[in-house]
């Protein structure tokens, strides 16, 4: 049988291989080969994670490796993944979860919301919740409703969460390792869009700090702020905007909560202009969040209002022409960069 | 059975058979965006239970229900080609594109669509099936689900409701064997299911999922049992799944020989039907019909246009309209 | 025995009883009691909302009236609850579920949010989910972690879904009746601190339209944006305020989403000042919403960046002094109103 | 059960009863913030999980443990003050006043606290039992459930993964016959809840968990099984509460005398203790030291500083702070 069951959907174009560059799927898969030798009190669990590698690939070789004890395979059961990870890491374990599609974490969200999040501080710290929930999200291959969401709206108004979304390969593993050090329970949001994008990455151990933005290019006219596909979607824009003499700074936030305002609050007071570019509907997401901070932050340098590229405000349709109407790409982000300029 | 009802039925497998392949061949051509799951080996559950549902029961179907989605429309006065045009993501589809293959629901003919969060639509049949008692209509609502569903809590919410509630329920249970790569010995405390359904109180029985007429008398005695207002019922069929995972085959040979050459539910139906002296001839015509009727619906779902971008804000609330850019 | 069971948690202090004033409580129960009689399609269905009439009271009587068929006692099954009304509005009944807490929404927030949210859209108009999940959030009464959560922040970035949040009885009333008739699903928050508040409320058959924000308290200095129990105490800090000579308007949302932007922007166009009060932690939730969208729509008449009062960014604790420490009351609201006056 | 033991569990459960109807005058003067559930007349099933829990055991106690957990201390090497002042709201509490009545925990004395959301935690057990075994500790990681809380899906995925993985999780499933005001028998599809359980293939019993002596043997051999790493097991205590809803009782005068008079768990215990000849005093003397020793406790927490204000937004994060107003 060729064709896959659960996707394999061709999550994004495949670059044309470069030597040395690596995969966000095989950086992702190095972290957690690393994280597993240096502590013996992680493991990882999820569905079809182990001989099969998961949907994506990202656990691929770790179960011939570690064993069926440490990376675990389980039913469909998302509740009980979750609610087995926050009971293993009060005694101190470090699970890994992978929730196979991020649009499945509504079956897991009492267990992240009301037990991990809430863990910590309920008990006045006497426990901690210190797992890692990665989760694929994001749309651009006709998942349709249930397979292509970005679900950090879910989770931005709850405190005790940590999130967490890479929009490079080298990040990515650097911020995993991080994560899975971290004392905190954190959201790994993988965007299926960039698990086959490639860069350099350095074989070894190391971690990106969580809770701080990269400038990923640096400018001096507007302030263009974003998360995972939506960087390089910035700085696609950015470079068309070059040549059209529009020096555009990309803010990559990498942790969602709690983020690095003070990074984007520095880079807006600089440029006097910002674009808030986000993935998710417009109404009460990331981008509300972003904007209303700036502002607050940055009102009087600012010449005019913080811009907003946002999906429209509606699920995600299986159609790829209709879900490329609903989603933000370059061109938008060009658009709203030269409104901030007052050239359009 | 007669030799007539199972000839029926033999085509109607052969409905289901012929639009998978096709669908398939088109998918690996990259003609069908997003992902794609099928039916391919389980096409006498999913004919013995389209044999029972009328329009005016509902149905949720699995991920691999293509063919059951268009042999509903067949059996009520259509044919399949807006649930193939789904699956092409375009507007002649039954939801115009905005579902896919994961949610074509068409209501015309009871397909209330599939919910692609396995297990979810176990606690929305729920609702349909109360509806339908409250009303005093004799009803079936059906949810379709895989082994590996049977993982999810909602399966006890479910279950358990459906029996202090009496309602009118069939859970039709596709036993194939795994969930993605996971056995279901290996994720379910029970290898056979219906030990897990037992507690509940209502009947549950295990059927060999591929024998047409096996599973076609347990399908007609479960509707008897809710028609006759008794309440909700539960039944194991045990079939297998042609498609491996991803582009590969993870089973030993035997058990992929077992399943796609001795206990194939086609090649079994067939075999009975030559002991019934039906001619040789007879059989093949029926393949080559249902495969030519599938090629028609395929070349119209490839000729179909686009949807209207206008449908991408469309329908997001009833009471209000969503801006576009 | 006399102690209760799951609370009757002293939701408020009880007002001294005024002629003829109606309490948030039966004004929503005589909303049903009216709806039930109009509407046959229409059942309710939650946990011991039946003979016992809710944990809070809403539905009592009801049971009597109407009959165990249309009232409907279930299991603790919050997936089941929400999935059966779902499933009996795909076939034109109306339910109205409760869901005793809404923080445990998070056992049904699939339920909510990939089902009933997306139902309409994703199988192109053909089913639509005219329920309504009725629920009691809100902190003020020691409920700790569990249940005290103001939970609109969940649910701000799903289209589909509709927020209601009344303020008072006569508005509850309205709004609840306008909720069950809408056809599209609608999460209906009920503040468990205003369920003993009383007001005039028309004994009649009324709705008050969904989607509809309320001008509270006129002003013409500074404009406050609020909800629920934000509404009684922006009006608190209002009238101390007027004697200060600082005039504020105040407006209630009524509806959180979709929300009536029109009438916020018209009011801050007026004022120039604005300030957003919200019960929930500030990143991520309503409030981050409406400052950045009056950011963007008010910026050149806004004489300073909007103020914000939210809770503080924690769970909820069980302590009252500490609940208290980390909620919005007047005083705070009064603070950041006289910030936005240049007085403090 | 000699003499000696059968004494020790008799005050035992008096410290349970003591406290909690301390707590309750406490809670009807209104000393007590937010809502209360009581465990009396469920003293024995208490009592006997906490003769079996060691301190490296894990248990989740439910929203009626109050006395379980007070129990735990004190056998531990302490005592229910902190417990009782957590009630209270207080900073000597064991979460300095921010858990309260349902977030009680101290894990010195292997109490994981209770979590509101009923059912949630039979999701977390699995993994402290999970932990358990991968280290090869032979402990018990135990959740005390209620009869209603069984309609909740987690139940399922918990027993269902306990017994897949072969965890060493004990199933407590006090069974009061009501979930707030909805009868179990009306709720859940079995009446007999040890038969919802059945289908997972690992030892389910019935007790009468009023009766401490069968109770406690009951949990003896399970801890028996557990520990020697023969997985989960489930018993089904049948027990009553004392406690209504709100002020109200709504069960027949009958159902109440036989539960309060002719089957109260303390009185049992007496009566059989009186006919082994234990002197009345001898009982009454337990009684009182308990409701003495409980009547410090309240003076305890009552006398207690409210929880300093940094407590609000401390642990919120271990890597971040949360800034203040
Ligand atoms: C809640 C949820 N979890 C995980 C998935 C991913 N997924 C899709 S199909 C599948 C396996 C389902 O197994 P089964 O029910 O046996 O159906 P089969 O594919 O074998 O027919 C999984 C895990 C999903 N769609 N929904
Ligand atoms: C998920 C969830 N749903 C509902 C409630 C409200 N609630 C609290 S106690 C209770 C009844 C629990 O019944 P049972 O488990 O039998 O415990 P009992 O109170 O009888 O000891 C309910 C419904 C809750 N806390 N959590
Ligand atoms: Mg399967
Ligand atoms: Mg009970």
């Amino acid at each position: 049988m060729t064709a896959p069951t659960e996707p394999h959907p061709k999550p994004g174009p495949r670059k044309t291989r470069k030597t040395r560059k690596t995969s966000m799927v095989k950086a992702l898969n190095g972290a957690l080969d690393l994280a597993m030798e240096r502590f013996p009190e992680m493991f990882l669990i999820g569905e079809s994670i182990g001989e099969l590698g998961g949907d994506f690939g990202v656990t691929r070789r770790l179960w011939a490796k570690y064993g069926a004890d440490r990376v675990r395979d389980t039913p469909l059961s998302e509740a009980a993944i979750i609610g087995t990870s926050v009971g293993a890491a009060m005694v101190g374990m470090r699970p890994v979860a992978e929730i196979m599609f991020a649009d499945f974490l509504g079956e897991c969200y009492d267990q992240i919301v009301n037990n991990a999040a809430k863990l910590h501080y309920m008990f006045d710290g006497q426990f901690s919740a210190p797992l890692v929930i990665r989760t694929a999200c994001g749309a651009g291959f006709g998942g349709g409703p249930h397979h292509s969401q970005s679900v950090e709206g879910w989770f931005m108004n709850i405190p005790g969460i940590v999130i967490v979304a890479p929009s490079n390969p080298a990040d990515a593993k650097g911020l995993l390792l991080a994560a899975i050090e971290s004392d905190d329970p954190v959201l790994f949001l993988e965007h299926k869009a960039l698990y086959r994008s490639r860069a350099e990455v350095d074989p070894g151990y190391y971690t990106v700090p969580l809770g701080r933005a990269a400038v990923a290019r640096e400018g001096t006219d507007v302030t263009v702020v974003g998360t995972m596909r939506m960087v390089p979607m910035a700085l696609e824009a950015a470079a068309v905007l070059a040549g059209e003499g529009i020096s555009v700074e990309v803010v990559d936030l990498r942790t969602i909560r709690p983020y690095d305002a003070e990074t984007v609050v520095e880079s807006v007071n600089r440029t006097g202009r910002a674009v808030v570019v986000n993935e998710a509907p417009g109404t009460g997401g990331l981008g509300a969040e972003l904007s209303a901070r700036i502002h607050e932050e940055c009102f009087h340098r600012l010449s005019g209002p913080v811009g907003r590229v946002d999906a429209l405000d509606t699920p995600i349709p299986f159609s790829v022409p209709l879900e490329n109407a609903i989603m933000p790409n370059p061109a938008i982000i060009a658009d709203a960069v030269r409104r901030q300029m007052g050239r359009s | 059975m007669d030799i007539g009802r199972q000839l029926d039925l033999y085509r109607d497998m052969w409905t289901i058979r012929a639009f998978e392949q096709g669908l398939e061949r088109e998918f690996e051509a990259g003609n069908v965006p997003g992902m794609l799951h099928t039916g391919l080996g389980q096409e006498a559950t999913q004919a013995a239970l389209a044999a029972h549902l009328e329009a005016t029961d509902c149905f949720f179907p699995d991920h691999r229900c293509h063919g059951l989605n268009a042999l509903a429309q067949q059996r009520h006065g259509g044919d399949g080609r807006s649930i193939m045009a789904e699956l092409f993501g375009r507007a002649t589809g039954v939801c115009s594109g905005k579902g896919g293959s994961l949610h074509s629901a068409d209501p015309s003919v009871g397909n209330f669509g599939d919910n692609a969060v396995e297990g979810s639509y176990m606690a929305t049949v729920l609702g349909v099936a109360l509806a339908y008692k409250l009303r005093r209509q004799d009803r079936v609502a059906c949810a379709v689900i895989g082994d590996g569903t049977v993982g999810r809590g909602e399966f006890h919410e479910s279950l358990n409701m459906a029996a202090i509630w009496d309602l009118p329920v069939l859970y039709a249970c596709l036993n194939n064997g795994y969930a993605i790569s996971l056995p279901a010995a290996q994720g379910l405390a029970s290898a056979d299911i219906v030990d897990l359904a037992r507690g509940y109180g209502f009947p549950c029985v295990q059927v060999d999922g591929n024998d047409i007429v096996e599973a076609t008398e347990a399908v007609a005695t479960a509707f008897d049992h809710i028609r006759s207002g008794r309440g909700p019922y539960f039944i194991e069929f045990i079939t297998w799944r042609w498609q491996g995972v991803f582009s590969g085959e993870f089973r030993s040979d035997e058990e992929v020989k077992y399943w796609k050459v001795d206990h194939d539910p086609i090649l079994m139906a067939a075999e009975k039907l030559l002991r019934l002296d039906v001619p040789e001839d007879r059989l093949h015509a029926i393949e080559s019909a249902e495969r030519e009727r599938i090629e028609e619906w395929i070349r119209f779902a490839k000729d179909s246009p686009e949807p209207d971008l206008a449908k991408a804000t469309a329908d997001v609330y009833i009471g209000w309209e969503v801006a576009g850019r």
